[in-house]
This record gives structure tokens, C-alpha cells and sequence, in this order.
């Protein structure tokens, strides 16, 4: 089987029904897009989700009186109850943050939002300790532990913040790719419909070929090809617009959000991890949908 | 080179067998007419010789291909060993005369220089050696046909099998058609053809095989048309 | 021209080829989906400007002396500050909003961020003067007269803020119309390819419908019924997934925000006003390519 | 009834015309066999009948049509009023013998009552009262012509054009076609029908015009195939 002859009847084939191959490739590439939007979303949870679970599970927020006045906690009740804190053993490691670093933290989380810089004067926050737990999966136990203690003005749980943060991200992850499925199907049914047209409107020259001894592959395989081509540029083309995506959307609207560190950025490296997936899926899924296409619906 | 022993053939769709119980055995390098009715299994026959149908019972033998049995990846070959023609032509419209006779030697994987060499060649058998970048609709019928024919020998195959070759042709035209056969025929080639055309059968005084509802009901050694006419 | 003649060849020509058909379906509902989700977002946007537009422009926060001291404003600083600014002609209303209610407020907004509540104690809110303009675009002249004005803590213009959110949405807005178009442009192709795939596979009953002497409208109309009542099946599947989106995922994600009053919430009556349009859309765009296909690609 | 005057026809992508000043009349109730080699333009002839072509040059009048230049949207009007038998019968394959005649009507859209009445009577004229529920594919190739004209005359038409009617027909069915086309003559309805089949032209001594190169070359009363032969 000579490999120019085959090329050469796949772009005859996808030439000859433009309409159809352009459509097959904008469903296939919008249907690749939000997959991979959908992916970029889940590593973009999955990183701050990392990042969160690093630094910090608990914070204990202590009175008016020490965050004013022990900046250091060297006074006797900041520093019992830093003691205490780090002999817990349930406790893995304990960081004290005064006032004014609070304050510097404030305003970069709220970089974007000066309105709300206005509103909280220095004095508003507390100084607190930040506890990493053993087991960040029970909080709720040093919770009742601490609140109340001399000097503690109340315990935070930052974990029910990350999960209400984390709810609204898996909402948008799921609706993406719930579209995507849809778009998938679209686009199977297409690749399918494709194959089978063609088949179909080159029934003819098929027939002779067969006639004059051609190997159901001889005759196949252009087919085949023509979805995994079409396949492969859509892979391409939602690549592109993922990486449009980002530098436009993205990196305009959300960009003081991930300046802030409230969110892990999607960065070139997570498209570029994405990628592959998104190419290699849609060979495959062209190939078998054809192939599959090819054995139950196209007479040999 | 073609035994067909106690072949039935009954379509799914049909009540009727198109074929019931033929035995024919045809040699090597001989000319046999097929004729009869409309629907008395002419075309059936052909196609199973192809392999296009399988038979419902008995046995077909092609070449050394045991062609109701073998594995449906070899059919190619089997075709390969066969040209095949039919009355309404077959040519890719939109492919130069040379390029549909060289489809048949693409399709098969022949090198490119010997698709070079043999096309000229073939052309110049048929007659056609100055239309080879012709496209078939500035050809007339008589010529298509003779590319159609051109495309079937040029790979020399054993056998050819024609079905009406000249339905759709003007008597003068017919007897070229008949001429080139015969001259195919002499390369050693067998020659197989269903018609109608009774003064076709006539005039050539050939083997003639006459099916009526499926079965065999004549098998001359020289042959005309019909007896009571 | 008999009418149950014509729709059994619709139904016999949709059934024909079945994955074509869902395909088209398929991706006529998901670009409409995406048309309707991005006219809600514009209706959303509409209105949550029209309520802010009309409650306020600009708020003159006050000093913590009067912010504590002063809950009705009838002392002399912020009696005269208010007499001022009821007097300015470009000013059309002018609002007192004292610490508690400022509180109030805040509490509504950020129900859903407790943290953000436990951060801000009440005598961190300013009392403050909310004002309306004349013209609501020239903020920054009611920012130059009163900013240092006796009384006066800051000027903070809210259109700023009401900027920054409404950019997101057009963001959000864009993105959709973006794929939404590109959807529509695979559906468009889709509904002409369908026609001619139609056309095609049929052309031998056309050709013998012709020679006995059936007029163009009577061959070509099932191709034309087919392509409307396909964009018709997807317009109609577009409003169920509209509707299912907003009970799933806007309701139970953005409830929050909704309730708080920050956003306008996407209602009932709201996917009501956009459906009609979607039906039209399709119905027209498949109609109009239909007929375009048929014209152009389709010899009689 | 049908009147060419100094008609030609030059397909566009061809060199040499398919017809070339080309004057024929046909009166109303005339049986008229068209012959000629391959590629003479028989069927251009007839194409220009029915405005499935229109001549590059002259006029040609049908009935009260003047077909060249009638406006598109009345050409339905003209087809009506012609029916039409090829060589491979266009049946619809996924039809009964009645719904396939029923469709001419249907698609002209007469009332339902009068399709249940006249289906009946016109597939008995043709002989095939016993087989209106049969498809077509479990038909002779004879039956299955008789289905066509049937169709093609359940509309009652002024004229009849068949193009090779008996082409894919073996002798004894062309017979009975013949039959049937003089039969339906008989009712006044005029006949024009192309062919290649000499002893069907030799038998009837019906009125011949032979074209060759697109040209008239003979018009006789009641003429034979060939002269020469
Ligand atoms: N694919 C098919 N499915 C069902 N029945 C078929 C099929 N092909 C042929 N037949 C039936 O088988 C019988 C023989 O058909 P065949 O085509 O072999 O006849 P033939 O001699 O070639 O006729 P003709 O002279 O019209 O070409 C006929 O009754 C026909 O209706
Ligand atoms: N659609 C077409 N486009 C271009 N050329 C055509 C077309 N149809 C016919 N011709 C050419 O016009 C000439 C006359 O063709 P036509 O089909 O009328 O001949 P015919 O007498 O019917 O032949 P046959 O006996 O083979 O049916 C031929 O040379 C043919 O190649
Ligand atoms: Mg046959
Ligand atoms: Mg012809």
C-alpha cells in the first residue's frame, strides 16, 4: 500500500465534504476545551487545596489586650499558651503572627478589593497562632480544646472557608465538564456520521476497488484517517484556545485573585501537563469511534 | 479453472432460489456465453464466482481458490486473478482514462513503474492508445467500455467475467466489444460473459450455457441464442 | 400538497439517519445553551446595575468621632455636612447610614464568609452619607469637593468597585458568547450538511418525484421541515438544560451571594424572556441555512 | 404534439454537439422509434422533452409548451402531462408495486379516493392486478418495466417517452413490453421511444428516425433498424 496514494485520497475525502469536517473539528475542539478546562480546574483546586493543607488547618485568634500589646509574645499568657499549643500532641506546628503581620497578609489577599482595605483599620485584626494538625481531618477537637482559654479570643477552622471556596470550584468544574460530555457525544456521533458519509459518497469507487481485489484495509483506512486528522486538528485548535484562554480571560479577570494567593494561578506548565491528554484522547476516541463505525455500519 | 458443483442460491429476501443445483465446469482459456431470461440467475452466477454471495449449498471452485469456504481475507486475492466488467461501465468520472486503468494496479499495490510500463501497453491492446488523458464522459459508450476493459485485463488476470458488456451499446459497437474479447480471449485468457443479445451469441458460435429460473437447461459446445427461433 | 404526505417523509428522513440527526440536535442545544446562559448573564448584569445605579453612586464615610458619637447626625459637623451636600446641585439624594445600620449591611453581605464577620468588629464600620448623583459618570468631582471636608474620613466611589465586578461578569459573558458562537458555527454547518446528506441520500426519489412532475417545493420541503424541526427538538432541550442549570448549580452554588443582594438573582421569569428568543434563533437560523443549502448546494 | 426546429445542444463541458440542427414533428397518436449509435443523442432528444436540459439553440414545443423558454416554475406543469420509462426501471425499492405508483400521483397531489380507484385499473391494463403488494426486488426485470409504465401512465399522459425500455430485458420480455407500449398507442396516448434493439424496430414497422452525430440522417414512415444490414 503506497502511503502517498492513501494521503492523497484522505484530503480528497476531507475536501469533498468541507462542511461536515469543519464541523466535526469545531465540535471535537469545543468539546476538548472544556475537558480540558475541566482538567486545569481540578489541578488548579488540587494545587491550592495543597497549598492550604501546607501552611495551615486551625487559627487561633487571641484577645484585643495581647494583640495590641505583646508583639512578640513574650508576655506570660501569649507565651503559656504558645507552649501549651506546641506540646500538644495533636498539633504538628505552631506559628505566631502578630498584628501588623496580619495586616500585611489583610492587604495582599485584598490587593484587589481597597474597599474592604478601608474598612478594616490595623487595630480591627487579631494577632493569632497558625496550627498545623497531625490530623487536619479533625479540627473540630482542639476547637473545643482552646476556645475559651486565657487570652484566645476564638478559634477559626479555616477548613470550612477551603470547603465552601472548594464547593463553588468543583460546581464550575462539574458544569464544565458536563457540557464537555455532551459536546463529546456530539462529536462521537459526528465522527461516526463522517466516516459513514464518506463511505457513503465514495461507495462507488469502493465498489470497484473491491472489485479489482483491494483489501477491506486498502479501501478503510482513508477513512479511518480522515477522522483521526480531523480528531487531531481540533486537539490542536482547543490547545490554542486554552492557551488563549488563559492569557485573556484569566490572566485579566482572575489575575489579582492569584496575585493575592487566595488561588493557585493555571500556569503554561498545566496546560503543557494537559495537553497530551487532550491529543492522545482525541486520536483515540476518533480512531475507535471510526473503526467501530467502519465494522457495524459500512457493508464491505 | 471454474467447477461449480450443485450450487444453490437463495436470497434472503426472495422465496424463490436464484440458483438451484448448476453444475458447470468451464477450462482454461475457453469462451462461454451465459444466457436467459430476465432473473434466471445470470448475474448470481457471476457474483458468485467473485464471492460478492456466497452459495447456500454446494461447492465453487475458481482457480485454486475454493471460493465458498476461504477465509474472507484472501478474497482479495481470488479477485485479484479475476477482471471483471459490466454494463454500465464503472469508471471513476472524475480520473483520466489512464488513471482509471492505473487505480486497478494502485489499488493492488503495484510499484509505480510498472503501472507506468503496463497502462501504455493495455491501452494500446484496447485501442484507446490516444485518449489515455480523456476524461470518461468525453468518451462514447463503446470506448468507456473498452476502458472498463482495459482496466480488467491490464493486471492479466485468468479470467474475465462480463456481465451484458454490451447492454448499453449499438450493434456496431457491440461487435467491436466482441472482436476485443476474442482477442483476449487468444492471450489464453477464459472469458465468461452474460447477455442478451442473440445476435451477438449467434454469430460467434461459442460455448453457450442457457439458465432458465436458476437452473441449467442448455450447455452447446458451439451454440446459437434460441433453438425455436 | 398533502400535509400528512409531507411529514411522513420528515419523520422517515430524520429517522434515515439518526446520528446525524442527534448531532445536529446535540449541538444546535448546546450553542443555544450557551446563547440563553450568556443573554441571563447580560439580564443578570442588567440587573444588579440597575439596583446599585439606583441606590447609590458614591459614599462619604465619616469620621470614627462621629461614626461613634453621632447616631442620628444631628450634631453640628455632620448636621452641616449633610445640609451641604442635600444643597449641592449635582447631588440628587443624599442617605444617612449610621455604624449599626453599616453593620447590618455588612453582615447581609458577607453571610456567607463568617471569617470576613469575625474580622470586622462593629466599631470598625464607618457611618457614612450615601448619595446619588445627577450624572452618575463624574464621581470624581463629588470625590474632590467633600474628600477632607470637616467630618469627612474618605470618599469612596462605588462604581469603582461595581467596575471591577461587572468587568468579571463581562469576562464570564464574553467567554460564553465566544464558545457559544463557535458552537453556533458548528450547528450552522451541521444543518446544511444535514440537508445536503439528506438531499443526497434521497436523490433518487427527487429525481423520479421531478420526472413525474412534483414541484420544487414539493421535493425540497421535508429537507427544509427536517433541518426546523431539528434546531426546534435542540431549542427546546436548550431551555430544559437553562432551567436545570439554574435550579443545580446557580441556586446551590451562588445562592448565597444571590441571597446577600450583592448579585441579582437569575429568576424563573428571566429564562421565560430568554426562551422565546431561543426558539426563534433556531427555528430562523435552521430555516434560513436550510433553504441557503438547498438553493445553493442541492441542484434541482 | 411535439415539434423541434433547428434544435442543437452543446453540453458545456463537451466539444461536439450532441444534436445539430435537429427538425423533427411528431403528430398527436404517432408510435416513433428513435435510433442511432452510441453517443448519437437519443437521450439528449428526449431530455430536451422533458426540460431536464435546454437546447443551446432553436425551439422545441410540447403540447401547448413552448419548452425552451417556458418559465421554471411551470415546467412541473409540462412533466405532468409526460410520461417517462428508462432502462432501469427507477423504481423505488422501499415501496410496493402500488405505492409506487400511487407516488406519481401523490406527488402531484391528487386526492386520496382518486389514487385508491385509478391504481387498481391501471395496474390491471399492464397485467400486474395480482402483485400490487409485492417490492420491487421480488419482480422480474420484466414486471418490474411493466410497474414503470404503469407509473408513467396512471397519470393518463399526452405522450410517452422511453428511453431503452428493453435495454436490461431479455428477447421474450422485450416482446411483451412492446405489446404493452402499442397497447397503451392504441388509446391515443403518443409513443417516442429510443432503442438499440433492431429486431424490435424490424418487427414493428412503425415510423424511425435515426440520428448520428446529433443529426437527423433518416425519418421513414415505417422503417427497419438498418438499411445495410
Ligand atoms: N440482492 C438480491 N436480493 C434478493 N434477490 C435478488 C438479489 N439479486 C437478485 N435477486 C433475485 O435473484 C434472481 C436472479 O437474479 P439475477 O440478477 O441473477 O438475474 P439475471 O439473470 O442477471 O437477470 P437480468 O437479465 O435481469 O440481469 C431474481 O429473481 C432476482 O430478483
Ligand atoms: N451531461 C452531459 N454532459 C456532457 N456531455 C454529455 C452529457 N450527456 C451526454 N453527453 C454527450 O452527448 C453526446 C450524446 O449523448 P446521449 O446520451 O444523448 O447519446 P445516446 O444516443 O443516448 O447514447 P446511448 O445509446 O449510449 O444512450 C455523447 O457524446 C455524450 O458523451
Ligand atoms: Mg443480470
Ligand atoms: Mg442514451
Amino acid at each position: 500500500m503506497r502511503a502517498s496514494f492513501v494521503f492523497s485520497e484522505v484530503l480528497t475525502g476531507l475536501r469533498r465534504n468541507v462542511t461536515m469536517t469543519v464541523a466535526m473539528i469545531l465540535t471535537t475542539m469545543i468539546s476538548l476545551t472544556l475537558l480540558g478546562g475541566g482538567l486545569l480546574v481540578v489541578r488548579m483546586i488540587d494545587k491550592t487545596q495543597a497549598v492550604y493543607q501546607e501552611e495551615v488547618d486551625v487559627n487561633v485568634n487571641l484577645t484585643k489586650d495581647i494583640s495590641a500589646n505583646d508583639k512578640e509574645c513574650t508576655q506570660d499568657t501569649c507565651a503559656d499558651l504558645r507552649e501549651r499549643l506546641e506540646s500538644d500532641p495533636a498539633i504538628e506546628a505552631v506559628t505566631f503572627e502578630n498584628r501588623d503581620q496580619a495586616l500585611v497578609r489583610f492587604k495582599q489577599i485584598f490587593e484587589a478589593q481597597p474597599e474592604m482595605l478601608k474598612l478594616v483599620r490595623a487595630d480591627a485584626l487579631p494577632a493569632s497562632f497558625h496550627l498545623r494538625l497531625v490530623n487536619p481531618d479533625r479540627p473540630e477537637v482542639i476547637s473545643q480544646t482552646y476556645s475559651g482559654a486565657v487570652g484566645v479570643d476564638s478559634v477559626v477552622d479555616e477548613s470550612e472557608f477551603l470547603e465552601r471556596l472548594f464547593s463553588a470550584f468543583n460546581g464550575v468544574r462539574n458544569l464544565t465538564f458536563a457540557i464537555a460530555l455532551i459536546q463529546a457525544v456530539a462529536a462521537l456521533l459526528l465522527i461516526s456520521n463522517t466516516v459513514q458519509v464518506s463511505a457513503f459518497t465514495r461507495r462507488t469507487e469502493v465498489n470497484i476497488m473491491r472489485l479489482v481485489g483491494a483489501t477491506r484495509w486498502y479501501t478503510q483506512l482513508p477513512f479511518l484517517l480522515e477522522a483521526v486528522v480531523a480528531g487531531l486538528v481540533g486537539a490542536v485548535l482547543a490547545i490554542g484556545l486554552l492557551v488563549a484562554g488563559k492569557v485573556w480571560f484569566l490572566d485579566t479577570v482572575l489575575g489579582g485573585v492569584f496575585a493575592s494567593g487566595v488561588l493557585s494561578p493555571i500556569d503554561g506548565l498545566d496546560i503543557l501537563l494537559v495537553s497530551p491528554w487532550l491529543l492522545l484522547t482525541s486520536i483515540g476516541i476518533s480512531a475507535v469511534t471510526g473503526y467501530v463505525t467502519l465494522r457495524l455500519y459500512v457493508r464491505q | 479453472m471454474i467447477r461449480l458443483e450443485h450450487v444453490s442460491k437463495v436470497y434472503k429476501t426472495s422465496t424463490r432460489p436464484a440458483l438451484e443445483d448448476v453444475s458447470v465446469v468451464v477450462d482454461k482459456g475457453e469462451f462461454v456465453f451465459l444466457i436467459g431470461a430476465s432473473g434466471s440467475g445470470k448475474s448470481t452466477f457471476l457474483r458468485l464466482l467473485l464471492r460478492e454471495e456466497v452459495p447456500s449449498r454446494g461447492r465453487v471452485y475458481v482457480a485454486n481458490f475454493d471460493v465458498a469456504r476461504m477465509a474472507r481475507r484472501r478474497v482479495p486475492r481470488l479477485r485479484q486473478s479475476i477482471g471483471c466488467v459490466f454494463q454500465d461501465f464503472r469508471l471513476l468520472n472524475n480520473k483520466t482514462v489512464a488513471e482509471n486503468v492505473a487505480f486497478a494496479l494502485e489499488v493492488i499495490g503495484k510499484p509505480r513503474n510498472t503501472i507506468r510500463k503496463v497502462v501504455p501497453e493495455v491501452l494500446e491492446l484496447v485501442g484507446l492508445e490516444g485518449k489515455s488523458a480523456r476524461m470518461p464522459h468525453e468518451l462514447s459508450g463503446g470506448e468507456q467500455q473498452r476502458v472498463a476493459i482495459a482496466r480488467a485485463f491490464v493486471n492479466r488476470p485468468l479470467m474475465l467475467l462480463a456481465d451484458e458488456p454490451t447492454g448499453n451499446l449499438d450493434p456496431d459497437t457491440s461487435q467491436d466489444i466482441m472482436l476485443l474479447l476474442e482477442r483476449i480471449n487468444r492471450t489464453g485468457t477464459t472469458v465468461l460473459m452474460a447477455t442478451h443479445d442473440h445476435s451477438i451469441v449467434d454469430s460467434m458460435r461459442r460455448r453457450v450455457v442457457e439458465l432458465d429460473l436458476g437452473q441449467v437447461v442448455r450447455d452447446d459446445a458451439r451454440g446459437v441464442y434460441g433453438v425455436g427461433r
